[in-house]
């Protein structure tokens, strides 16, 4: 016991935890620390992705438990800074993983934290390309969007609209289904109503991917449209093993926390790191699983 | 008898009220929305009301005996990750496994739902406090069995059940509608649906009747709680996945769904059919709207302006009857 | 301005249709300034709508009102305050989580100004007056800050009265209404009411008057106006006239004086309670008396002398603290209304509104709520057999009702009452049969019938107990009457020995004090 | 006068009964947890409650009337993003900018209740639906304004008052003591206050009696549409920014917190240092559960059992003293 509290503590503050991504991540993270055996995790999580003020009550009493280092997922890239900079002041190390904090606030406040994560923006770039190139120009497509102002939603509708451009696709529109499979597909039903001629769906995340395919499917048109996902959950694998699902990315959520762990590690042995240290991605598609 | 007569003129006249609300609505998104009216689209609206008009109808049970339940979109996904862990064992065949599952959805519904009667009614406390409490260790539980994780591989012969016609209307749909149907002779037919509305509406007079109220309460959600077993098979026939955090505000939208057919939130007051309607408004408004190509934000304003009226000219139509 | 003879109010071919019934069917009325007028008539004659038109509840189809010689057409019943009418309505109207004085004085709350904030309310002005009210109606021991839900529902009606007072001392009231007001209250609180009506007719208030206790008309008003089926069919002078001329107006034929009921030849005791201390009865107010097979008993005490409180915990309404209770001599355990119904024991509650109806539903719904078995098979409901009983019990009691469909919340407060009667008496299940103010607000010739009906359950072995604040009921009905003062069973009285004097020195045993109190 | 204080110690056991729940809580939080007792978790939940106190005092005045307000949160984001363009206005000074800020919430607030009140007593329909309207109407119109998008950089002197202190204690905090305490004032002192328990009550009855309820009505929404602007500027005070998603759910913990403290959800019987216990044991329990290092999920079913536990409790308490 003795050894043990002598372990730096590091607390690892996520978003919702009842999403598949972070709790792969947090499972990552524990596994990671037990194998390193040199430090101690708090995992915590809030209810809601949209919870900022519970995320910042989290920090807070990461404070109050004077722990070493704290990485976060912030569930917002500027309502966190403030808490992180009186965790700083406190003498906490810090990283950011996941979403990116906003630089010019964190400028203004004279703090650097460095960031671990992937790039969402070019992720689903990479997912949607696969879509853009079987259709080719002028194929018409439509988005699913998460949650809007979620900020991991925002990049990655970015990274399909770069992708449109890019490939000269025709959006005929793009509607949010707040991350839902069910909503997914009701609003995807409707959107095909209105536009029959469909070709292709880029969806923010894979549970609406599934959604979507099943309206796909309901509407008896089975292998006619194509659709890309985005985060690699277990559910959709078996989609895109048949090509009812075209690609989606994986983020590796388990290695990004276990990554920033061992970077919270490094500061709280002196070192200090700054700047964005991108962890991989992985396009899964038919030929890569 | 005329007066008999004329108080069920004044009943059909309060239902058509809902009904003109929603013949209205149609149409105005047939002529506004030409895709509107195609066969598929209206086969689309039937599948897509069938998960909120099954939950209303519970939903419904509660409302008229006086109560509410909040938790019915959390228990919902508790009843899913239960179906579908029992109808991904290992080993089993394919009869027995969504016969387990079934059954595990049934029976997890029906027991929260038997909760949630028993703690408001026997220690009288307000259901409103008691379902919000169930809403968190429902949701809480599912994610905690899942650990969050989405549950995939039914069954084929589950999975086609979910997209299942006949005559070109979706299976599900029908089945929902002989469930509203059966719920209807219940409350209008038998004992027990005469206590749930007489205790929605006196519960001290009936106890001093002879009566207890505690069994017919704590059987009336029971009953809400079975519709969201039915519910959630339903959701994992027609997505072939169950995950935990599915039916979020799902409560919110079958409240009104009942509200919005006229059953009065005090209890005791209003009928299934209103319940029918009230969903049906509220499914078309969402599927006319987007075929309008409204954009997400006015279309989630234009729904809170559409329940608030739908509401306000029933009462401004009831002000008209009584003259 | 108003002329020395001009009516104070004069109503000119008032009508009110409701869905089915012409309840006021073109009254035309004055009433002279100061004059006390008696409204009389059968239950749904019209009494109350005419009331709920003068307050501004209802407006009427047709007709005009006029009240000092201008048009009065009160659209709410704020225009009826103002216009100076204030009523005391048959069914209660009260705040029970606010104190007996927000109660009193919430017309117009008694204010502060607290520096540049008014609308404060001044609580001292606030509880002296409501002192000052309460105890004109004789309710001084009772605290202006209690919550009124905790008082009696005879309590509650002077509260009711007490509140209207207010109004005339503080808004120049000119015409007060009472509708029934006396309907649950005994003699003694009845006299004080009376001596606060008479020093307000003194001073020149003109008071319409309902009750259907005839003796109070003769002795009050000053006239009477009788309704039938919603039309004024006569009005007369009470000095000239008496209670027979007046029943045979109300009821269009003559009442024959009735025998007592009683004296039939009693069997075993189906009804034994020994040692019963219901809820906030005293140390030593264990009560034990038995009802026996084919008797009417009566219980008979003041106001909160705890007669509601003994047969509700009889019927396990409300937990007892201690007792048992034996059915034909067996101890049965009762702790709910649904015990007791199993035992054949039945209550029929004093507040029809709250306790005894589910009052937005059908009568064929309240009629069958007591014995749904009888009506129903394998929990399916049977329509037909429903709307038959309905109708006949209906017919049996004389009931006013426009068919076995109509809410109940419709009906007029006596009909209210007799479809609370109609639910316990149908069938045969009630052996042993309770009820507590069991005519509240029912006319003479119901009545009549009631009582009349009361002897025969009895005569078919069946055993009452009547609680009732009006000792002529009680004396016409009962074989024996049992009298509490203060949740103690102070003495019995058998039929030879009736006599009203008897029974309230009895009920007044207990207050040796000038004051009683609350529990 | 004796039956007077009889129930003055029959009303303090009542509040008196959450407080001893509370009480519980914290004294077991402070054995299990080592940190719950220091100086800055404690400073921590007063912060952290502050935004769910000033909900719940204002959910008091709706819930007294016999009505109940969904919209809260939605409503907070639309007075936020609002409050957050007048902030960020360009080219005014900051003091002004402030001013403007302020007002254009608490108007945005006042605007929003006073629609909630004034259709739902004008149309007499319930509350629950309207607010459900409004909820949507809200937030959409939040995302509408802002195209889903966060508004930030505020004056300095706007963000350094959400982390403000006064003895140790957030200023935010006293803030929120000092309206719920003028809040209580006005429900047990003024006419006003007397009229909203009244109204929920009997609200025929003080038809009867002359008044009107409508106006009181109009004005009790009013003031829960003012309590949530005032938490739109605490909000972004603390936060630095206004997005429109925010505040989602924040009604259910407010409707909680006022019926864990005793006011009855059918109106007429309450009082705000109930809200004040409800908040605490809401904030007391999110807080010592993590600092238990209870895992989220367990975390969530807990708070459930504990949202129940509580009103049974309390109840089970009432029943004790009715004897
Ligand atoms: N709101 C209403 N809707 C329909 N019918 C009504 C309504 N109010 C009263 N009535 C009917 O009007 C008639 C007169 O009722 P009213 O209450 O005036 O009688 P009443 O003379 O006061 O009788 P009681 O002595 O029993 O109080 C009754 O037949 C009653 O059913
Ligand atoms: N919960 C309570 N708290 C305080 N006092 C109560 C409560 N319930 C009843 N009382 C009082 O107890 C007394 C006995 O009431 P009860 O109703 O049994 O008397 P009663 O003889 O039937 O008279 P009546 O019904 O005519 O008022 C009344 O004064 C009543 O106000
Ligand atoms: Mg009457
Ligand atoms: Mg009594």
């Amino acid at each position: 016991a003795w050894a043990q509290l002598k372990k730096p503590v590091v607390g690892l503050v996520m978003k919702s935890l009842a999403n598949e991504f972070f709790k792969n991540m947090q499972e990552g993270a524990l596994r990671h620390v037990e194998e390193r055996g040199d430090c101690t995790l708090i995992p915590l999580g809030i209810q809601s992705e949209t919870d900022i003020d519970g995320q910042i009550a989290l920090v807070e009493n990461l404070i109050t438990r004077k722990v070493d280092a704290i990485v976060i997922a912030p569930a917002d890239s500027r309502a966190l800074i403030s808490p992180l900079v009186r965790a700083a002041k406190a003498g906490i190390k810090l990283v950011n993983i996941d979403v990116l904090l906003d630089a010019n606030a964190l400028k203004k406040h004279h703090v650097e934290i460095v960031f671990v994560g992937p790039d969402n923006k070019e992720g689903a770039k990479m997912s949607a390309d696969v879509l853009a190139k079987a259709l080719g120009a002028g194929g018409k497509v439509v988005i699913l969007e998460g949650n809007p102002g979620a900020a991991n939603g925002v990049q990655r509708k970015e990274g399909f609209m770069e992708s449109i451009a890019q490939y000269k696709l025709d959006l005929l529109d793009s509607r949010t289904a707040h991350w839902e499979t069910e909503e997914a597909n009701t609003v995807f039903s409707n959107m095909l109503t209105a536009h029959p001629d469909i070709q292709g769906v880029m969806a923010g995340n894979d549970d609406m991917a599934i959604g979507v395919v099943k309206a796909i499917e309901a509407a008896g048109k089975k292998g006619q449209i194509k659709v890309i996902g985005f985060d690699g959950i277990a559910a959709i694998q078996p989609l895109i093993k048949n090509g009812e699902v075209l690609a989606t990315v994986d983020q590796f959520g388990a290695q990004l926390a276990a990554d920033g762990i061992d970077a919270a590690m490094k500061e709280i042995g002196g070192q200090t790191l700054t700047g964005w240290v991108k962890t991989p991605m992985k396009l899964e598609t038919a030929a890569t699983i | 008898m005329s007066s008999s007569s004329s108080a069920t003129v004044r009943r059909i006249l309060r239902e058509a009220g809902i009904g003109l609300a929603l013949l209205a609505m149609i149409v105005f998104f047939a002529a506004a929305a030409p895709d509107f009216s195609t066969h598929e689209n209206i086969s689309n609206i039937l599948t897509q009301i069938t998960i909120n008009l099954i939950l209303a109808t519970g939903m419904t049970f509660a409302i008229l005996i006086g109560g509410i339940d909040l938790s019915v979109g959390a228990v919902m996904a508790l009843c899913a990750v239960v179906a579908g862990r029992l109808l991904t064992l290992d080993g089993m065949s394919e009869p027995l496994a969504v016969a387990l599952g079934v059954a595990g959805s049934l029976a997890v519904g029906m027991g929260c739902g038997a909760a949630n009667g028993w703690i408001s009614s026997f220690w009288g406390i307000p259901s409103f406090i008691v379902t919000l409490g169930m809403l968190n260790i429902a949701r809480g539980g599912a994610l905690q069995v899942t650990n969050a994780r989405t549950i995939y591989d039914f069954p084929d012969s589950f999975n086609a059940f979910g997209t299942a016609t006949v005559l070109g209307v979706p299976v599900m749909f029908v089945i929902a509608l002989v469930l509203l149907g059966l719920g209807w002779l219940v409350l209008t037919r038998t004992v027990f649906g005469r206590m749930i509305y007489a205790i929605g509406n006196n519960e001290e007079a009936v106890r001093l009747s002879g009566h207890r109220p505690l069994l017919t309460k704590v059987l009336a959600f029971t009953v809400t709680g079975l519709f969201v077993g039915i519910a959630a098979i339903v959701y994992m026939a027609r997505l072939t996945i169950a995950n935990p955090i599915l039916g979020v505000g799902f409560e919110l939208n079958a409240i009104a769904a009942v509200i919005i057919g006229g059953t009065s939130l005090s209890g005791g007051r209003g009928s299934l059919i209103g319940t029918l309607l009230g969903a049906a408004i509220i499914g078309v408004l969402a599927n006319g709207l987007i075929l309008m190509g409204v954009s997400d934000f006015i279309r989630q304003i234009v729904t809170g302006v559409v329940i608030i009226l739908a509401v306000v000219l029933d009462s401004y139509r009831a002000r008209l009857a009584r003259g | 301005m108003t002329q020395v003879n001009e009516p104070i109010l004069r109503l000119s071919g008032v009508s009110k249709r409701f869905p089915g019934v012409l309840a006021v069917d073109g009254i035309s009325l004055d009433v002279a300034p100061g004059e006390m007028l008696a409204l009389a008539g059968e239950n749904g004659a019209g009494k109350s709508s005419l009331i709920r038109l003068l307050a501004g509840i209802h407006r009427p189809d047709s007709g005009e009102m006029r009240l000092a010689g201008q048009i009065y057409a009160p659209q709410t019943p704020l225009d009826a305050i103002r216009a100076g009418v204030r009523v005391v309505h048959q069914e209660f109207n009260l705040l029970p989580a606010l104190s007996v004085a927000e109660n009193l004085l919430f017309e117009h709350l008694p204010r502060r100004r607290l520096g540049p904030i008014g609308g404060i309310v001044d609580r001292r002005e606030m509880d002296r007056r409501a002192e000052a009210l309460l105890a004109r109606v004789g309710l001084d021991e009772v605290g202006p800050r209690t919550p009124v839900e905790r008082l009696g529902i005879a309590q509650k009606q002077l509260v009711e009265i007490a509140r209207a007072l207010s109004g005339d001392l503080s808004s120049g009231g000119r015409v007060l209404v009472l509708d029934e007001p006396t309907a649950t209250l005994t003699p003694r609180e009845a006299g004080r009411l009376f001596e606060q009506i008479r020093l307000l007719k003194a001073s020149g208030m003109t008071m319409l008057y309902v009750s259907h206790h005839l003796a109070e008309i003769f002795a009050l008003c000053d006239r009477v106006a009788v309704l039938r089926n919603g039309a004024l069919v006569d009005t007369m002078r009470t000095a000239d006239t008496e209670p027979a001329a007046l029943v045979g107006s109300m009821i269009g034929r003559t009442l024959a004086t009735q025998a007592p009921i009683g004296g039939g030849t009693p069997g075993a005791p189906a009804l034994s309670v020994r040692g019963l201390r219901p809820r906030g009865s005293p140390e030593d107010g264990a009560l034990d008396f038995a009802v026996r097979e084919g008797e009417i008993v009566g219980l008979a005490g003041l106001v909160g002398a705890g007669r509601t409180e003994a047969v509700r915990a009889i019927f396990g309404a409300d937990p007892a603290i201690a007792g048992t209770i034996e059915r034909d001599g067996k101890p049965v355990r009762i702790r709910s209304p649904r015990d007791a119904v199993d035992a054949g024991i039945c209550l029929l509650t004093e507040n029809r509104k709250e306790e005894g109806l589910v009052l937005p539903m059908a009568a064929r719904v309240n009629t069958t709520l007591a014995r749904l078995k009888l009506v129903s098979r394998f929990g399916w409901l049977r329509p037909a057999a429903e709307r038959a009983e309905t109708r006949r019990l209906a017919k049996d009691l004389a009931t006013k009702i426009t068919g076995p469909e109509q809410p109940v919340i419709e009906l007029s407060g006596g009909n209210q009452q007799k479809i609370v009667l109609a639910k316990w008496l149908m069938g045969d299940k009630a052996r042993v049969l309770m009820l507590d103010e069991p005519t509240r607000g029912i006319d003479v010739g119901a009545k009549a019938e009631i009582y009349a009906l009361l002897g025969q359950l009895a005569q078919e072995g069946r055993a009452i107990l009547v609680v009732s604040s009006e000792l002529p009921e009680l004396t016409h009905l009962c074989d024996r009457i049992l009298v509490l003062s203060r949740g103690v069973l102070a003495g019995e009285v058998a039929r030879p020995d009736f006599s009203e004097e008897r029974i309230l020195s009895l009920a007044y045993s207990r207050y040796t004090q000038a004051h009683w109190q609350t529990h």
